[in-house]
């Protein structure tokens, strides 16, 4: 695949998913500020914008980008987690123009801000109570790493250590070595 | 006296005073929808017209937004699955085949081949029976009363069809993760076998009717002229994408089911414009009973459903997924959470027509009012799958 | 003057005009209910309640159409005498009703050069 | 996530009586108001398109006067409520019940619009559970979506009620009624 893609940019995790159970061929965890260069290389390289899907978790709100090309068909999924309280991600509404509208969706249902939507009102829910409905209750959230196994992990930021303690002994004991 | 209305009764509502700050003299603030006949349901559009050229466009959604994302956090696995048939109840099946595609690949679950061809089956003639719906009620969009009359008498045969497989007319939901519900009715296949050259007969007849028709050629022509790039800035997939030169087809990009063992090309057009879009749905009518054709012959023997197949109270293993099919309006994606409990723990659905409505306010700048109504149903749109 | 059936077919056929024309409206207000109050009186717009009323100022193409029937309305107008004695006259006639046929037809191509007929499929602001 | 008590506002009913109420004029009326049932196309989603399939050649609604299917409330004195009523749409639905003519009739087709249908579970936001909440419903046609020969017994049982007496054969179905 061409790794050059994201080359330079700031990733808090990447793994190479197992294609067949995820539907997954990339799987990268930015930070906030590292998502715009990243889908303006995915812009460059001919990809389009499937959808941007929430997901409530216990450490925070994941949205979760998925891209796929027309010829080279390979589902590339970019992430980024933001805290509960101040979730604040930058939009990429003036690249991809159709984000506007999942931007606005994720608003309604998460309370996600994405700063520089040109158009920040409600989208589907009346426009008088946006109610964040798809927020969980604080008892029945999962913690990130229980939900989503990465698979095999390319390069992990040490910070970033939600799927540290469990399923990568191996990983550890490769940075142990090294 | 200019006119007896009170400023309260023509003050309009938040999105519209949003859309235009104070109504002017020149321009003419419009609301086409949510109650619309061409809006194919609840649709609204605020439109600023000067004379009946559209400046601006705005889609406003959200009138029917069912709640499907929220409600698969409070159903089971096999509770959801009436969801499915009620997103998009156009292509029942295939957004029936989106889910439980979804919980196998989750679960790990396999399928028997003979389900598999039930599937595909099924899915294309609900396929058929999607686009003879768009035709008719495209052709009505425009004006043409008749087309709608021939395209539901053989949609009719189809649901007698799809009937006697699943139970219901409209709103399937007899897929399972591990197969189908029910095995076929013994005389569905030679019923299939007959509608094929019935319907082979029927096309040229919509041909010479409808699409050697000047009227049609004149209202579909370069109106709503979408190069490729403008579809992959707004993520269109389906007929629209194809219709401006890409095959993009999702059962040959990310293949499923027995797809690979069938041969069919992915008809496409160059044209970019409504009547590309409407020459790629109907080219497809004629795929779709070629593959009809080829799973009839091939069919197995065998179970229909997997032994130990999910039981109601059936706890998915932990873990994320996305599956997409092909469905008649595009690309279908199902993104399932799990948390190793019998509900899903996050549902995303990703209907093609949301992202080949966005692309509405772009095309229709500067264009008729009338050539807006041809791009609405060259889009072909099901207002539930969009507002979810 | 003499009543002759012909009279009595002219007013047969002006109330038949007027009863056919006033009576649904006159029964209509008489025998139907009423409905009242809420957004009765308020525009249809779709469900919605519009935005600013329609009293706006469009483009002058449709004010050309109002001129353009509004000649010809005044042309038939003097084609009807001519109608009434028309089998009795001879071909002069028919020349000078060309003629003025003709110049009338003239306001259409000047119009047409003008491009009001041409209504372009989509416009750039 | 509680769901919000909305407001729901119902449509207003007011009538005023015809001015001459002449008892055999009325019923003479009755029978050509039942006779030319003019529904508003007001379809809201999968029982809009049974709603169309009543309208073709299979079922053929025109057969009992009531094909004409007007776009506009103004010329309409049937409303049909063919689909799901949100929160969002609720006022609209008022608005265009306020908007027709007397004498005007409800059928609410489908259990949505009866009852709020599939889409009610506790915590739901965004369903009116059922139609009767803002507008005089008239007729019931149960089902999800009902089939079209449904709809047609909702149409005579709609007349029965203009007229006072049934037009049309009963169903040949075992229990029969009444």
């Amino acid at each position: 695949m061409n790794d050059d893609v994201f080359a330079g940019i700031p990733v808090l995790l990447e793994a190479r998913p197992d294609r067949n159970r995820s539907g997954l061929l990339r799987d990268l965890y930015l930070i906030p500020e590292g998502i715009v260069p990243a889908v303006e290389r995915l812009f460059a390289a001919g990809y389009h914008l499937e959808d941007i899907s929430g997901l409530d978790t216990k450490d925070g709100i994941l949205v979760s980008y998925h891209f796929d090309h027309f010829e080279k068909p390979g589902r590339i999924a970019l992430r980024v987690l933001s805290p509960h309280d101040t979730p604040k991600v930058p939009s990429i509404a003036n690249i991809f123009d159709g984000a506007q509208w999942h931007e606005r969706e994720l608003s309604d249902f998460y309370g996600v801000v994405f700063e520089g939507n040109p158009n920040p009102t409600p989208l589907l829910l009346p426009a008088t109570d946006v109610t964040t409905p798809l927020r969980k209750a604080e008892a029945s959230r999962v913690s990130l790493g229980d939900l989503i196994d990465p698979g095999e992990i390319v390069q992990m930021d040490p910070r970033f250590d939600y799927f540290a303690p469990k399923d990568n002994t191996d990983a550890e004991s490769k940075e142990a070595e090294a | 006296m200019k006119h007896h209305l009170s400023p309260e009764q023509i003050s309009g509502d938040f999105y519209s005073r949003r859309f235009e700050q104070g109504p002017d003299e020149d321009t003419l603030i419009l609301n086409m929808g949510p109650q619309h006949p061409s809006t194919h349901g609840v649709l609204r559009i605020i439109l600023a017209l000067d004379g009946e050229y559209i400046m601006r466009a705005e889609p406003v959604l959200g009138y029917l937004h069912r709640m499907h994302e929220a409600m698969a956090e409070h159903r089971t696995y096999l509770g959801y699955l009436p969801n499915m048939g009620r997103v998009d109840y156009l292509h029942a099946v295939a957004w029936n085949w989106a889910y439980v595609g979804a919980v196998e690949r989750l679960g790990g679950i396999e399928v028997p081949r003979r389900a598999e061809y039930i599937r595909v089956i099924t899915c294309e003639l609900n396929r058929i029976s999607s686009h003879l719906l768009w035709w008719g009620a495209y052709l009505l969009d425009l004006g043409a009363f008749t087309p709608i009359m021939y395209a539901f008498d053989d949609r009719e045969i189809i649901l007698d069809l799809l009937q006697s497989v699943s139970g219901s007319r409209l709103t399937y939901s007899f897929l399972r993760p591990g197969g189908v519900a029910f095995d076929l009715p013994d005389t569905f296949l030679d019923e299939v076998k007959a509608f094929i050259p019935h319907m082979r007969a029927r096309l040229p007849m919509y041909k010479a009717l409808v699409t050697d028709n000047t009227i049609l050629r004149h209202r579909c022509e370069e109106v709503g002229d979408l190069p490729l790039e403008m579809c992959r800035r707004y993520g269109a997939t389906g007929p629209v994408v194809r219709g401006s030169g890409m095959a993009y087809d999702v059962r040959r990009a990310e293949p499923y089911g027995v797809y690979p063992e069938l041969e069919f090309e992915i008809p496409t057009e160059n044209s970019q414009d409504a009547m590309g879009r409407y020459l790629v749905r109907m080219g497809e009518l004629e795929q779709c009973l070629n593959i009809l054709e080829q799973a009839v012959q091939a069919i197995p023997e065998g179970e229909h459903l997997i032994k130990g197949a999910p039981k109601p109270r059936w706890k998915a293993p932990v873990g994320e997924t996305y599956f997409a099919v092909e469905g008649a309006r595009g690309k279908i994606g199902v993104h399932l959470v799990s948390d190793g409990s019998s509900t899903p723990y996050r549902c995303k659905l990703r209907a093609p027509g949301f992202s080949n409505l966005s692309l509405f306010a772009e095309l229709a700048e500067g264009t008729l009012l009338a050539d807006a109504v041809s791009i609405l149903g060259s889009l072909d749109l099901v207002i539930p799958e969009i507002d979810r | 003057m003499v009543i002759s059936w012909m009279h009595l077919a002219i007013t047969c056929f002006f109330l038949a005009g007027v009863v056919m024309a006033l009576g649904p409206l006159v029964g209509s207000f008489l025998l139907a209910p009423k409905s009242r109050g809420g957004d009765l009186g308020m525009p249809y717009e779709c469900g919605m309640r519009p935005l600013g009323d329609a009293w706006i100022r469009f483009g002058v193409n449709y004010y050309i159409y109002a001129l353009i029937f509004l000649a010809f309305e005044v042309d038939v107008l003097y084609l009807l005498p001519v109608s009434v004695v028309y089998h009795q006259l001879d071909m002069a006639a028919f020349l000078k009703v060309f003629l003025f046929l003709l110049v009338l037809a003239l306001a259409i191509v000047f119009f047409w050069a003008k491009g009001v007929f041409t209504w372009p499929r989509r416009i750039t602001k | 996530m509680a769901s919000p008590d909305h407001q729901v506002v119902s449509a207003v009913t007011e009538q005023d009586a015809p001015i001459v109420h002449l008892k055999l004029a009325q019923q003479a009326l009755d029978i050509c108001r039942s006779m030319s049932l003019w529904p508003m196309t007001f379809g809201l989603a999968c029982c809009a398109i049974e709603m169309m399939a009543v309208g073709m050649a299979r079922f053929d609604i025109a057969r009992f006067g009531a094909e004409v299917f007007r776009p506009s409330p103004r010329q309409s004195d049937l409303m049909i409520v063919a689909g799901t009523v949100t929160h969002k749409i609720a006022p609209v639905v008022a608005r265009l019940y306020e908007q027709m003519p007397a004498p005007k009739w409800v059928m609410a087709v489908g259990n949505c619009a009866i009852s709020g249908g599939p889409f009610c579970y506790p915590g739901q936001y965004s369903v009116v559970e059922g139609v009767d909440q803002i507008l005089p419903v008239d007729i019931y046609v149960p089902g999800c979506p009902p089939r079209p020969e449904a709809f047609l017994e909702g149409l005579f049982q709609l007349q029965e009620k203009v007229t006072g007496r049934r037009w049309w054969p009963e169903p040949a179905t075992k229990g029969g009624r009444r």
